[in-house]
């Protein structure tokens, strides 16, 4: 145990993993970096870092640098998770799924089915996701949602280091593709870290707060804010539970669900664009399933239906942020039909 | 000319009328209506197929397109299990879910026919990865149209496969037509010239001719055996049908099909060459063709008598585990 | 006035407009067909017929055929509608969105947003979406809660002939990216469609029907199938107001709530996959905005989380089917707290 | 040498310098903190922007990369408007909502910077065909990194440009890197090749050279003027910062952006040909100089000072209408 960041965790997961089954492999534009070029090997590690350190442990044949091709290394990655490897490919941001969206959800999410339930694709797509990094509207987009409505893809979005190491080798172990979201503005973040591995399983939510008042579904960077919204709360009286699904395709309908009928009271926060998003899906979920327990309308905390903004100034106003939830909780806490 | 053994050949021809009656067998059997959905027939086309296939072995892997009953049939999949797969059985090859269109044998190396225009493409890119690291000496082989190769994902591969320096074995199969739209027309340049321009061999083949795809598909195989790379072959051949079952082909020449099924039979060369050459008797390759027409008539007969998926199929085989 | 299929009438709405304005283009596959080929010019008139006689009226400079390279040809029609043409571009099956997706989102949808305002994208992408054709899991999804995830992109799902002309030459008309869904199993309905060019705003709501007990939400072909359980149920005195929200981007959410304040009951019909679809945006709307006037739990009809199957008795369970909105009806309808 | 006349020579001069002095600004200001999120500079590559750019006109679009605050100045951007964009202020060229990989000025025929790879070359061909259908006699100019270049989209653009004979010229500025990724390893083939292979002509420049650049650039301009399609322009140059601001360039040789610097740099060998040939007087360059310091001192504290955006910002711009 000691405290790693998120970016540590990760790459901790990948290189116990790869130590373990030697079926493991790592690609990615330049997870190793300097491919080619005359300076040092492993010049980056990735773009911010997440990969170093894996090529000089296992080597170019396993951990490999890509040209600017996403359709055809998230394929190659689809196709090779098919016929014997366990591929982990970066995605570098979540917002290129534009170009390789295909071998996602129509190739590798969808061999299972179509045919008949052959083969497996143990594939895992590592992407960077979400706001605050200033880097505008086509870099830093959630988009989870989108690969939550498709069926036949795992979604799995850590909160924090020690979720991202668990998650991330369970994800490599898994025999579904995986789509696996990194929030870029985490990953300095720290926590206490196991050094051994250990997995989380997809499909059971962590519990980061109790209480009997309100019950706050968040996902990703926004579990953070629910908890320090939480611990600001309980002082004045209002005992949220926090609940953090840590995967939202499996979701754990069962925790949310058996939480609200405790609590009576909903507040989802998503950083994911407000239409068809996981505040949606959620609110949905315990409107048609836990109706009977609800005592206050639900209530979404998500950004505005607007592209993510440039200005520091507007991109902070864009974010969901520990007031919006405050204010929310303390809504529906104090809402009396 | 080619140094085969008479197996060898025999296997050709089999396989070659297997996937003609196969596919004559559909075009009648849908224009029924017993067939659903769209079906894209591969008559026409078998010495392609074949010549490429008959290169490869088990732990080699093909990727298909939509056209893909002859990649398949090839490649080794149960005709028995495709035909009931095509009528949306619960016994055929993929359990009735997937259709002509993604009729897959992963045990055979057949990573699937694609509704997807250069959707394969990526994928053999990851099974020639798989082969590469894994030391299991395979090759993969995409199988693309004339139309997906100007589709972006295709083009990449050429790209990755020529940088990972991967065994794979691009087929352009260029039957002259992307649904109505001439191959003329949609591509700019050449598909050899495409190949060179990315850093790898092409190689214009007639594909009407199993003697020359057998040979030049023997050629790319091996340098990719080597570890020499990827190589591409740009096969010229023509469809019998429309571009789906249901296509009346107002876009071709009056005459067109039929000069094709005349003068550019594959199945007709090949019976030519290996008679003339006496490398097989007319005999034996009569008692083929009857042998096969037997097995696509019980093909045919086994899947209209077999039962639909039951109810609960729907909700299976989305995950391994979830 | 004249019976017209869905068909024609979209066809008529491009033949009208592209009269009307010189900058109206169209393009796509086969669009007109026999490019370059020894045969009859506009050999099929897109795969399904619908662009049929348009090249013999406008010619090819104005009716495109492309090669199979729909990032290029999607992304030249943004490209073309930010400088002066208003492209209709034919994205022959939504399913194939997951090559050319960027275009769309990361670049049409956002140019207006990433450029402060500059400029408009009067670009309409025609699309085909749904189940029922035994087209298997690459040719049947639904997709556009996908699309109307997107801030930046507007959504117009006609239900009807008369719907889709007018809401074509809406789309036309508008300044804004559209993605145009049209059914395939629906071109050959027929219903009376005026012969003149007419418009259907976006973001209003229709009234398929009315009555006081529960409010249905149907998209798309669901529609129909609303209007049935509307009129069967009607007969066994349970009324229905069945909303067809025509556009789901800009959402008209005044209708729904107006209909749920009335009827307190709200069942929610989406041919599109369960997880983050409009099922759930518009249960979530609706639990939020309206619980207090909500008597009983808000159910949602859907298709389950699966891809579309091929064999037609699977994709016949598949599909959302009368019988299962009527169970849903009558369920809310019965319900008592 | 070309036979360019003295304003045009002035004008090259004044564009490629005043790129410097904005990128040279924009990386000391960065290294302060004041300027957020990603920042990618174009030093080193100015007479490809500028070489290409002079040969349009304002109803010619162009569209840029990542890397597009030079191509933006070569179009005729406003530099205050660019400089208080990159800085997020609400009179920036973008109301501050696009940032330095997003500034457009589309009344200057500049489609924008774009943050994704590949993003660029399938708008200008929509560009172009606007301006084929309307008449308006442009052309439309894609700019790629040698990274770009293997993107899907990229190749796609080279067919479609081609099958439907568009007024595009694609420019391909190999400055030997994408990230840390050598060229020399990621593209496979030529660039030239790629374009002769898809039907178009590809020619090598040096992107060091604005007269070179200038006269390949011409060649495919009136080319792309006169109704003959495409072309691709093989530009190869080096960038004198890091990918972007921050990288510490670990992966590239000893010496090597300084070797660039001192023989290499594009704003060195204009002066030495325009002096030595007598075409322009040395007062005079540096009479630019200071003017063009001048002027980019001026729009750094016009950006300092600048308002953010407004709240209500936040929301609009989303919609023409909604
Ligand atoms: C991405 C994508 N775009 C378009 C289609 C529709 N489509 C199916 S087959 C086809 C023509 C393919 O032509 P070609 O590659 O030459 O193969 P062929 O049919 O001639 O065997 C088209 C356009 C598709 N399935 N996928
Ligand atoms: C689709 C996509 N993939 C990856 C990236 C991340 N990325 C940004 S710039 C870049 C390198 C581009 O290299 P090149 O095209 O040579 O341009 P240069 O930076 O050298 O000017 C990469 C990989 C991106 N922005 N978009
Ligand atoms: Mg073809
Ligand atoms: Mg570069």
């Amino acid at each position: 145990m000691s405290k790693k960041s998120y970016r540590q965790a990760i790459n901790e997961a990948l290189a116990q993993e790869m130590r373990r089954d030697p079926t493991v492999i790592v690609m990615g534009e330049d997870n190793v970096g300097g491919m080619g070029a005359p300076g040092e090997d492993d010049a980056w590690g990735g773009v911010l870092g997440v990969t170093k350190g894996l090529m000089p442990e296992f080597g170019r044949a396993r951990v490999l640098d890509t040209p600017i091709t996403e359709s055809a290394f998230i394929g190659a990655a689809a196709g090779a998770a098919a016929t014997g490897l366990r591929p982990v490919a970066e995605l570098m941001f979540v917002d290129f799924m534009g170009v390789c969206f295909d071998q996602i959800y129509n190739q590798a999410g969808k061999f299972r089915y179509m045919f008949g339930g052959q083969g497996t694709t143990p594939l895992v797509i590592r992407t960077m996701y979400g706001a605050g990094f200033r880097a505008a509207s086509q870099h830093s987009q959630c988009l989870y949602p989108v690969f939550t409505h498709i069926p036949g893809l795992k979604v799995v979005i850590p909160s924090s280091p020690y979720e991202a190491k668990g998650l991330m080798i369970q994800s490599i172990r898994d025999d579904d593709p995986v789509i696996f979201f990194e929030h870029k503005v985490m990953y300095d973040d720290e926590e206490e870290v196991p050094d051994e591995p250990y997995t989380i399983p997809f499909g059971e939510a962590n519990l980061t707060r109790e209480g009997g008042d309100v019950t706050v579904v968040a996902i990703g960077r926004m579990v953070q804010f629910a908890n320090q919204v939480a611990d600001k709360l309980e002082k004045d009286g209002i005992g949220c539970t926090v609940i953090d699904p840590r995967t939202t395709s499996p979701l754990d309908t069962d925790s949310i669900l058996e939480s609200v009928a405790e609590t009576g009271r909903l507040v989802v926060v998503d950083e994911a664009s407000p239409r068809c998003n996981m505040a949606t899906d959620i609110s949905a979920l315990v409107s048609q399933e836990a109706f009977s327990a609800l005592k206050a309308p639900i209530r979404m905390v998500t950004p505005p239906h607007t592209p993510v903004p440039f200005a520091p100034e507007l991109e902070d106003l864009y974010i969901p942020g520990p007031d919006q939830i405050e204010a929310a909780v303390r809504a529906v806490a104090g809402y009396r039909a | 000319m080619l140094q085969l053994n008479r197996d060898t050949l025999v296997e050709a021809f089999t396989l070659m009328k297997t996937i003609r009656d196969f596919e004559d067998r559909v075009h009648t059997e849908f224009a029924t209506g017993a067939i659903p959905g769209f079906v894209h027939l591969y008559a026409g086309e078998e010495a392609s197929a074949v010549g490429v296939c008959l290169n490869l072995n088990d732990s080699d892997y093909i990727a298909s397109t939509h056209r893909g009953h002859g990649h398949c049939i090839a490649k080794g999949c149960d005709v028995d299990g495709m035909m009931k797969e095509i009528y949306g059985r619960r016994d055929g090859l993929c359990g009735g879910k997937g259709g002509s269109m993604h009729i897959a044998d992963l045990a055979k190396g057949m990573m699937g026919a694609n509704g997807i225009v250069g959707g394969g493409p990526p994928l053999v890119c990851g099974a020639a990865l798989s082969a590469k690291t894994l030391g299991t000496g395979g090759v993969a082989v995409a199988f693309v149209g004339d139309g997906g190769s100007n589709q972006g994902t295709t083009l990449e591969s050429y790209n990755l496969a020529k940088v990972w320096n991967l065994p794979v074995i691009f087929v352009v199969e260029d039957n002259g037509y992307a649904e109505t739209t001439a191959s003329a027309w949609a591509v700019g340049g050449s598909q050899t010239k495409r190949a060179e321009a990315f850093g790898m061999p092409g190689r214009e083949v007639d594909g009407h001719d199993f003697f020359d795809v057998y040979e030049a598909a023997q050629e790319a195989v091996e340098r990719a055996r080597a570890g020499d790379g990827p190589s591409l072959l740009h096969v010229r051949l023509g469809r019998h049908y429309g571009h789906f079952e249901g296509d009346a082909m107002a876009y071709r020449a009056e005459g067109e099909v039929e000069a094709l099924r005349r003068d550019k039979d594959c199945l007709k060369a090949f019976r030519t060459r290996v008679t003339e050459t006496g490398l097989l008797e007319p005999e034996q390759l009569d008692q083929i063709e009857r042998e096969v027409g037997a097995r696509i008539d019980a093909a045919v007969a086994g899947a209209i008598g077999a039962a639909a998926p039951a109810a609960e199929d729907l909700l299976t085989d989305v995950y391994a585990s979830y």
